[in-house]
């Protein structure tokens, strides 16, 4: 039996239905109108996902590969719209629409005074579209097309809030650190065509091989190897959109946006695309141990040092925004450890469980009346008790709590890397990534016990007059009336993704990482699951003895002494760390070094070309003063008709003067 | 050798002209003022019933008068366009004349004696007959330019203009006598057999011919107001009364043509590598001069003179290739450019009032918002002078561009369309002043009640966009005048 | 022996100086008028030598004609001169520049 | 002994064309081109031209220098600011007309043209040549030269002759033409005897 | 001679003869003068979809062909022809006049009857570039819509029209005017202004230079090319909404499209010796002109700048079909290249007209193109916001919009040329991402910045509809090209394939 392809349509297009539907009619169908039709199309799409999924690995469905229709044909080279269905887009199929249908549930309550209502509905609908057109790509062009369109939506979300000027800054700066990304990709992307002649997953992965050996001029003498090169470009493709240093610093600054989309792209899925993109090149970038070892590195680097921060963040937001790029920073590593399979792995649990921390924060928020500095919250758990038990389940999955979903993933990504055979790349990124472990269950106690736990940092006050809609225009810390738990359609979604938070790396870990769920899928995939896979139970067992475990507690034990009983240890420890705090609060000065470098700098550039080179060289030295002169030479041309006869006559003379001379010139002999 | 009858009947167009100036000279001393229109009227009837006599002879080339009077085709295309351009400018002047007490019967006579001269002077076939020819059209214009006697300027520019002008023929005549000591004969054909085959007789000097080339191209420099000999144009444009300008701006370079021709070819088309050196020298220093003096008027009949100037280094150009092709494209350039500098100076005269002469560019600031169309006329005029397809001016050029590219003269070539590019902008800054500046009155302009002006200028205007389209026919008779 | 180098010789000189004439009166408008009967004169000078040295009529024919026009033109030049004079009120040619540029 | 009569007139023809150019005074100017004309007309006579030797006289002395004259004296020239900047000039002037010169001669190449003139055949007439030639081969230009002439009339009555207003003079040709019944004119006058009311009306 | 169809004919001289109609029936009267001219614009509309109907894709070669003698005596015919890159140009031109129409209904009062006249003139003349089969008649073509455009400016123009329109009338005449001496020069060689005569000329190597750049000063200029690009800012600046849109989107095209016929089968051992002069100058223009673009203060500025360094992809297109053709042999990658500068050519031709019919809905309101007068306006017009930004995301190149098609292909193409001139022409993607969305953040979003922000009123429906129409051709060449490049397919090859002929 083998899947449909009207149904595989189907999943992809209903989204975009609801999308048009809610963004065109907007007026018209009003604000049930519009989360009715987009949740309806994303719920169809999670259903026959699930579908599909289902006849992937039980019904015994072959891997679907077809063109929808040709993009365009250029001679003999053609493009297509069309679907590749194996296990592994099953599986982010699965996981997008199913985050995508929460995150949707979700808004109902979280966007439920906003006067964008129904755009937004448009926007995260388009969204799910956009993503599993990316996922369900048969080919790079797809692909790129659905990478792009997932930036779009994210820089319309980010820059939901328009009138905010944080916001639309870093919707600009989304879009641009993407763009530079997508340079690499296309550039990838060219590379792949110039040597496969096509850009079909299959064909490519099917030919892979004949890459080796082939080699092109890029610098120096020495001619690099053609998979080092597509590979390496490729993957500066998924730095941009998975947030790998140095491109990173976007990330962050998308939590601008409203909270669901934090949680659905700039956490679960969109993100985690450049992941998805790296597994799905595979068997490309297998032949190259250059491109894999530059993966490993910048992954394992992200992975720690951006978690790093996270430790300094306030914004409960920001916190989890360091986390998730920590998060694609193992996952990053993983790629490059060539455990593509244990990324892939990761990116779906950490899907749940951010998500759910995201959600969970953005509930916070809610009841905080859009405040998101921590200084400010506190012993919420007696307000939000549902949301709190959440967040505690999201941050256990999060840190690698044995039997987690966070922690067979993430034991497996520590695992590959410490076997990884790279040298001083292995050493730096197990190195990198053990420490991570602490920083993690650092920052993320740290976030739960100044939401949750200690006293109250805010204050009540009754009878100010407070509108929902304005954002952050009252005083910090005071708040119109206590929080209180959120209603049900937020509070819902909280659950049914904690449920997999817990649950699914215990279920899939056996068939993921050691039963050869992916197949040819992915390559390498089973090369990891060599070892000894006795049972996720075993494997739980395993993981309270392994180094892991003990430095998440570690991190778990710091952070509950700082921050549960001495509070005043934190001001304590970053005025001793001054520097180092400092070093954190800035980012790295990442920021700073690209507004300098980038963006004043390339305005200064410009400026310097258009005043200098059009207007300067061009237009005044080569134009304007040619005519300026053509006019001066006509002033002084025009002095010699004086008037006077003699010098008309004279200059009759001269004439036959001059042609008699030229003839004599001529003829003598 | 004897006189016979026959001649005159080949002669029968000039014959007829001859004829007709005399009756009007005759007739217009009997008219009142107010019955002036009369001599107007007949004036054009003679040139018409010229015209009509030249077209009527369909007969092959031939001689008469021993071969003083050539009759062919290149002589009729020239004479056609000769009668029918002054016809026209007639028709234009008219109410410029009554305007400013102008409206004489000598006005109409001289300009008749002058195109009689023109017209000999194409069909010239000897020496003596260009000199005749050419002086009775000159000194009819001298005249003509001086006929407002009032005016300070007019006698000025006719007194430059007969200086000048009587300087270039004494210099042309020397180059005539050289020509007929060294060739022993002035009859044209003659001078091209024996200037074939080598120096003849008494002249044994291998130059002395080419000696009196020089003076004989300075003399054709002179007539078409080629640079250095131009000096004489831009006053005499300026200076004269409008009605006069366009008269002596049209026709006159048709002649021009003629006896270049006439000249170079017919008589010394053996010195052709000479004189087509000249002829670039020449035609480059016009091209520059005239592009770049234009530049700097603000008067727009000094403007169009200076425009005259570059315009005439670009008919050399098509000169200067010494083959029927070349000839072809140059007199094709001729007839472009009068009616291109007859829509020009049509449209000042119509907006022309008395007391107001509207010779000032800036008494063209717009003219889009008070009268459209001639708006619209004017700018065919500017562009097509300034060779932008489709009009007509443009297939000129590109005629005698590739004239003279075919030649070898790819330098002239080329510093013909830089100073084509020059030259756009000053034809643009009338189109600018018309179209994009704010008029100084912004009635709607008054137009003179002058109807057949009106519709001939209208006519005018609109033949440079047609023949841009549909200039087959008239390229076709061209070449076909020259045997091609 | 008179040769026929001799009168073109004469000729040449004559013209020089006619043209000379032209362009170095500065003044006087009437001097000019006459440095061109000059110029004429050289051009007669030599039609009438090449007439008789090459025995044929039409160079004194020539002569004939020029010597015809040049009274016209002298007619009409005057003319012109008188009327400049009652509009100036001068013939310097140097007063002679209200056209220019 | 031509040879010498060829030079004295030459020489007196160029010193003579030179004083043309260069006297300060109109009237000595054409003075010395009258005398230009002589002398040419002397050396056309050594080449046996009569007829053009006397119709130079004829028509140019005769004729042309006369009206010369006669515009130099009815216009009334001063003189003297007409020869400002003479000498500033000359050298230039000088210098160009040298070149040409040299110029001239070098291409006309007068070495190769010292030739004798072809003896005349007997009985031959000048004017007797020139005559046939002149109604036989240039009958045209011949007629054409009569409307040059024409012409020359026609434009030099129109630039000068002028009907000057205001002036009070007679016109003998109308005076004559009158008839009696113009001379005349009988006006009718009402008679002495008029009722007042008329009277009242056609003084108003 | 030949007339296979009247087509061509009708759809260049029913134009122009329509807005003589315009001219005279109009009047003074503005609307009946708008409704004639929309009547007449959307008539040849109609006539030109049975090209696209009629056109057999598959053969690439020339249809609809018309041959009769023009002008004898020297040879010209007046020859029309199209293949499917013509037909594609022209259904563009055809397309992009009704919505200038349209465009123009209320923002222009002033001698309408004029304006309206103008541009269907200029439409006609298009129409004739892209159709023209003999060289000399494709000059008239090519020289005479400069007339109409140079009134356009100056008459409905801004405050500096008079400058600008100087400046772009004589650069352009200057470019040409040299191409006209190539072409004469070429016709004393082969007697003939046929095009497929001009092709089948043997030139030597040094007459293949002289040639390729005397081709290459009137196509630069007119593309237009760094550095004889700034011509276009002040001419767009300057341009009345209309002009600034058929200038961006049809006349810019001409240049391309000249390299393509003229340059390209002519002179093609020259441009294989030179193809690094222009590769190198594409490149500049799309790295430089990016960063002039950035940091412009007037956004009609910005736009006309960032025609610029869209217009480098079909020159680059272009080129390095050549380079490839005849260095590495990669056919493929030719095609690729030659069909992506002529994609970009139709999309550019959407999104640059869009932006300035945005711009100019903007100028209406406010009189005022200064990015600093604006700020917030999403605020007062969010349907105006959302096409603004729909089609700045076609200006970066955005999957899914015309605006990446070309990009693509030729970025695709030129890496298999170099992969150095690929990452240069891919550097776009940042670059024109900074300029073009700093531009919307600067002017759509935000807080309203001032009064006059808060008073601006949506667009109404003609604008919708313009903006609309334009939308759909961006949204559907984006997600569906294929119909276009099948359009042109057979054609492309046809004409790279010619690249092969080595002539001297």
């Amino acid at each position: 039996m083998s899947l449909n392809p009207t149904m595989l349509l189907l999943i992809a297009l209903a989204p975009l239905a609801g999308a048009l539907i809610a963004g065109l009619l907007r007026n018209p169908i009003g604000r049930v109108g519009a989360h009715s039709v987009t949740i309806a199309g994303v719920g169809v799409s999670c259903v026959l996902s699930f579908y599909v999924l289902y006849q992937l690995v039980w019904g015994g469905a072959p891997t679907f590969n077809q063109n929808v229709y040709t993009w365009f044909q250029v001679g003999d080279f053609s493009t297509h719209i069309g679907f590749l269905i194996d296990r592994l887009t099953a599986l982010m199929m699965v996981v997008v629409t199913f985050v995508s249908l929460m995150v949707h549930i979700y808004t109902i309550g979280y966007m439920a005074d906003d006067p964008g209502y129904q755009r937004f509905f448009s926007y995260i609908a388009l969204f799910t579209f956009s993503m599993l057109m990316l996922v369900m790509a048969n080919n790079f062009l797809q692909l790129f097309f659905g990478w792009e369109a997932v930036g779009l939506v994210s820089y319309l979300l980010i820059g939901f809030w328009f009138k905010k000027p944080s916001a639309i800054f870093a919707n600009l700066k989304a879009f641009l650190v993407n763009r530079v990304g997508d340079f690499g990709f296309i550039l990838g992307i060219a590379g792949v065509l110039y040597f496969f002649h096509t850009l079909d997953y299959a064909t490519v992965f099917a030919h892979a091989d004949s890459l080796n050996g082939k080699t092109l001029d890029i610098l120096g003498a020495t001619p690099w190897a053609a998979a080092t090169v597509i590979c390496l470009c490729l993957f500066v493709g998924a730095m941009g959109k998975s947030a790998q240093v140095p491109l990173h610093v976007w990330l962050p600054d998308s939590m601008e946006g409203p909270t669901p989309i934090s949680a659905l792209i700039h956490a679960a899925t969109m993100v985690t695309a450049g992941i998805f993109m790296v597994a799905r090149m595979s068997p490309l970038f297998v032949l190259s141990e250059t491109a894999l070892s530059s993966v490993l590195v910048i992954g394992a680097t992200t992975a720690f040092f951006t978690g790093l921060i996270g430790i300094v963040q306030n914004d409960i937001k920001r916190v989890i925004a360091y986390s998730t790029l920590s998060q694609l920073g193992y996952m990053t590593a993983a790629l490059g450890a060539s455990a593509f399979a244990a990324g892939i792995f990761h990116l779906m649990t950490h899907a749940f469980f951010k998500a759910l921390l995201f959600l969970g924060a953005g509930s916070v928020i809610i009841a905080m009346h859009h405040e998101q500095d921590m200084r400010y919250m506190g012993g919420l758990r007696r307000y939000m008790p549902i949301t709190w038990i959440t967040m505690w389940i999201g941050t256990l999955a999060l840190v690698g709590m044995p039997g987690f979903a966070g922690f067979f993933s993430k034991d497996a990504i520590i695992e590959a890397v410490h076997e990884s055979q790279m040298g001083a790349a292995s050493t730096y990124a197990y190195a990198c990534v053990l420490l991570g472990v602490f920083v993690t269950a650092f920052y993320s106690f740290r976030l739960l016990y100044l939401t949750f736990h200690g006293k109250e940092r805010f204050v009540i006050d009754h009878g100010k007059p407070h509108g929902h809609g304005d954002h952050g225009h009252h005083q910090p810390g005071h708040l119109a009336h206590a929080p209180h738990e959120s209603p049900w359609v937020v509070t819902v979604p909280l659950i049914l993704l904690a449920i997999p938070s817990v649950v699914i790396g215990w279920m899939t870990v056996g068939a993921i990482l050691h039963g050869n769920y992916f197949g040819t899928a992915i390559s390498g995939a089973a090369e990891h699951g060599g070892d000894a896979f006795a049972g996720p139970f075993a494997t739980m067992l395993a993981g309270f003895t392994a180094p892991p475990f003990w430095l998440a507690f570690a991190g778990f034990a710091v952070a509950t002494y700082i921050y549960l009983f001495n509070p005043a240890l934190a001001d304590r420890a970053k005025k001793a760390l001054h520097p180092l705090w400092s070093l954190l609060d800035h980012k790295y000065w990442f920021d700073e070094l690209y507004q300098a470098v980038f963006a004043r700098g390339g305005i200064a550039l410009g400026r310097g070309l258009w005043k200098g080179g059009d207007t300067g060289v061009i237009d005044n030295i080569l134009i304007d003063s040619t005519s300026a002169g053509v006019g001066r030479i006509a002033a002084t041309v025009r002095w010699v008709q004086s008037g006077y006869l003699y010098t008309y006559a004279f200059a009759m003379i001269l004439g036959l003067v001059v042609l008699l001379g030229g003839l004599w010139w001529v003829v003598r002999v | 050798m004897n006189f016979n009858l026959h001649d005159l009947i080949v002669l029968a167009p000039e014959d007829f002209l001859l004829g007709a100036t005399c009756a009007i000279l005759f007739i217009d001393l009997f008219l009142k003022q107010s019955q002036r229109a009369v001599t107007h009227w007949l004036s054009i009837a003679a040139l018409l019933g010229t015209l009509g006599l030249v077209l009527a002879d369909h007969d092959p080339a031939r001689l008469a008068f021993n071969g003083a009077y050539i009759h062919d085709t290149v002589a009729a295309v020239l004479k056609v366009f000769i009668l029918g351009i002054v016809a026209m400018v007639f028709v234009f002047v008219r109410r410029y004349l009554a305007e400013r007490k102008l409206f004489v019967g000598e006005f109409y006579t001289l300009t008749l004696f002058s195109t009689l001269g023109m017209l000999l002077l194409v069909s010239a076939g000897n020496l003596v007959m260009v000199y005749l020819g050419l002086e009775l059209f000159a000194l009819s214009s001298y005249a003509l330019v001086a006929i407002h006697r009032d005016s300070g300027v007019a006698s000025e520019a006719a007194m430059k203009y007969f200086v000048l002008g009587a300087l270039a023929s004494g210099l042309l005549l020397y180059g005539l006598s050289m020509i007929y000591g060294a060739t022993g004969t002035l009859d044209l054909a003659q001078i091209r057999q024996v200037g074939g085959v080598g120096v003849n007789g008494l002249a044994q000097h291998p130059t002395l011919l080419a000696f009196g080339l020089v003076f004989v191209v300075v003399g054709v420099a002179f007539k078409f107001g080629a640079a250095p000999f131009h000096m004489w144009l831009p006053d005499v444009y300026e200076g004269s009364p409008t009605a006069v300008t366009i008269f002596i701006g049209s026709a006159p370079k048709l002649a021009a043509f003629g006896m270049a021709y006439r000249l170079l070819d017919s008589g010394l088309g053996s010195l052709a590598p000479h004189w087509s050196q000249m002829l670039a020298a020449l035609a480059a220093l016009s091209l520059i001069i005239g592009n770049l003096v234009a530049i700097a008027q603000t008067n727009i009949k000094r403007m169009l003179a200076y425009s005259t100037i570059s315009h005439m280094g670009f008919l050399l150009l098509g000169l200067l290739n010494a083959t029927p092709s070349g000839y072809a494209a140059a007199m094709f350039y001729a007839i472009c450019y009068a009616f291109m500098t007859t829509a020009a100076f049509g449209v000042i005269l119509l907006l022309s009032r008395a007391g107001f002469e509207a010779e000032m560019i800036d008494d063209f600031k717009g003219l889009n918002q008070r009268n459209p169309w001639y708006a619209f006329v004017m700018l065919l005029a500017m562009f097509s002078l300034a060779g932008v397809p489709p009009l007509w001016g443009f297939f000129a050029k590109l005629l005698v561009l590739k004239a003279a590219i075919d030649a070898g003269f790819l330098w002239l070539a080329m510093i013909a369309i830089g100073m084509a590019i020059v030259g756009c902008f000053y034809y643009l800054r009338v189109v600018k002043a018309m179209y994009f500046d704010a008029p100084a009155d912004k009635s709607a302009l008054v137009l003179p009640q002058d109807l057949p002006l009106r519709w001939l200028l209208s006519i005018n205007g609109f033949a440079l966009i047609a023949l841009g389209v549909l200039w087959g026919p008239l390229i076709g008779w061209c070449y076909r005048a020259f045997g091609l | 022996m008179i040769t026929l180098a001799h009168y073109i010789v004469l000729g040449a000189v004559l013209f020089c100086i006619a043209v000379a004439g032209v362009f170095i009166n500065r003044k006087n408008l009437i001097v000019l008028l006459m440095a061109i009967e000059l110029m004429l004169l050289a051009v007669n000078m030599n039609f009438v030598a090449f007439s008789r040295y090459l025995g044929d009529a039409a160079g004194q024919v020539f002569v004939f004609f020029i010597l015809t026009v040049a009274a016209a033109e002298s007619a009409i030049g005057l003319a012109i001169l008188v009327v400049l004079f009652r509009n100036r009120a001068t013939i310097n040619v140097g007063e002679m520049d209200e056209l220019k540029g | 002994m031509n040879l010498i009569l060829f030079y004295v007139f030459a020489a007196v023809l160029v010193l003579a064309a030179l004083g043309v150019i260069a006297v300060k005074n109109s009237v000595h100017a054409a003075l010395l081109l009258v005398l230009c004309f002589f002398t040419t007309s002397a050396l056309w006579l050594l080449m046996q031209a009569e007829f053009l030797a006397i119709a130079l006289v004829l028509v140019y002395v005769g004729a042309v220098m006369v009206l010369f004259l006669f515009v130099v004296m009815m216009l009334d020239i001063k003189v003297e600011p007409l020869r400002e900047g003479f000498i500033r000039f000359l050298p230039v002037g000088v210098l160009v007309a040298a070149v040409m010169l040299a110029e001239m001669l070098m291409l006309i190449g007068v070495r190769s043209m010292q030739i004798a003139p072809p003896a005349d055949p007997a009985g031959h007439s000048n004017t007797a040549w020139l005559g046939e030639a002149l109604f036989t081969r240039f009958l045209l230009p011949f007629e054409i030269a009569a409307v040059i002439l024409t012409v020359a009339v026609i434009a030099a009555v129109m630039l000068t002759l002028r009907k000057r207003v205001g002036i009070k003079s007679q016109n003998p040709s109308k005076q004559v033409a009158v008839k009696a019944s113009e001379r005349v004119r009988i006006v009718k006058m009402p008679s002495a005897v008029r009722d007042v009311a008329a009277k009242s009306e056609a003084t108003p | 001679m030949t007339s296979d169809s009247i087509l061509l004919s009708l759809l260049i001289w029913l134009p122009i003869a329509g807005g003589v109609l315009v001219s005279i029936a109009g009047g003074a009267n503005a609307n009946r003068s708008r409704w004639l001219a929309l009547a007449v614009s959307v008539l040849v509309f109609a006539v030109s979809i049975p090209l696209l109907t009629g056109y057999d894709a598959g053969a690439g070669t020339l249809q609809f062909q018309e041959s009769h003698v023009w002008i004898a005596a020297i040879g010209a015919n007046y020859h029309l022809g199209a293949d499917g890159i013509s037909i594609a140009l022209i259904l563009l031109t055809t397309f992009t006049t009704i919505l200038v129409v349209l465009g123009a209904w209320d923002a222009v009062h002033d001698k309408v009857n004029q304006y309206m006249a103008a541009f269907l003139v200029l439409e006609g003349l298009m129409i004739g570039v892209f159709a023209a089969m003999d060289a000399l008649l494709f000059y008239v073509f090519f020289e005479g819509m400069l007339i109409p455009m140079f009134v356009i400016i100056g008459i409905w123009g801004g405050p500096r029209r008079v400058y600008a329109t100087l400046k772009f009338f004589l650069y352009t005449f200057f470019g040409s005017i040299f191409m006209l001496i190539g072409l004469i020069y070429l016709y004393l060689h082969a007697h003939s202004w046929e095009l497929s005569q001009l092709t089948a000329l043997h030139l030597s190597a040094t007459q293949q230079a002289w040639l390729f750049f005397a081709f290459l000063l009137g196509f630069a200029i007119k593309v237009p090319m760094w550095p004889v690009h700034t011509w276009l800012p002040d001419a767009h600046v300057e341009a009345p909404t209309g002009g600034s849109v058929i200038l961006a989107a049809i006349m810019l095209k001409i240049g391309g499209y000249g390299f393509l016929r003229f340059s390209l089968p002519i002179v093609p051992d020259a441009c294989q010796q030179f193809a690094w002069l222009i590769i190198a100058l594409s490149i500049i223009a799309i790295l430089y002109v990016g960063y002039v673009a950035l940091v412009q203060e007037d956004m009609k500025k910005l736009i006309a700048y960032s025609s610029v360094a869209h217009m480098g992809f079909v020159t680059l297109g272009l080129f390095i079909a050549f380079a490839l053709m005849r260095v590495s042999g990669d056919t493929q990658a030719a095609y690729l290249g030659v069909q992506g500068s002529m994609v970009q050519m139709i999309s550019h031709g959407f999104v640059s007209g869009a932006m300035f019919t945005c711009v100019g809905v903007l100028y209406e309101r406010m009189h005022t193109r200064m990015i600093a007068d604006y700020g917030g306006v999403v605020n007062t017009m969010p349907w105006f916001a959302a096409f603004w930004v729909l089609f700045s995301m076609a200006n970066c190149g955005l999957p899914g919009t015309s605006g990446f098609v070309g990009e693509f292909m030729v970025i695709l193409a030129s890496f298999a040329m170099n992969p150095w001139i690929a990452a240069g022409a891919a550097f776009t993607l940042i670059i024109g991402a900074a300029y073009t969305l700093w531009l919307v953040k600067r002017v759509i979003w935000g807080e309203v910045t001032n009064d006059h922000v808060a008073k601006l009123r949506d667009i109404n429906p003609r604008e919708a509809l313009v903006l609309g129409l334009f939308a759909a051709g961006v949204l559907i060449l984006g997600v569906w090209p294929e119909p276009l490049t099948h359009l042109m397919d057979a054609s492309v090859k046809h004409i790279v394939d010619q690249l092969l002929v080595v002539k001297s």
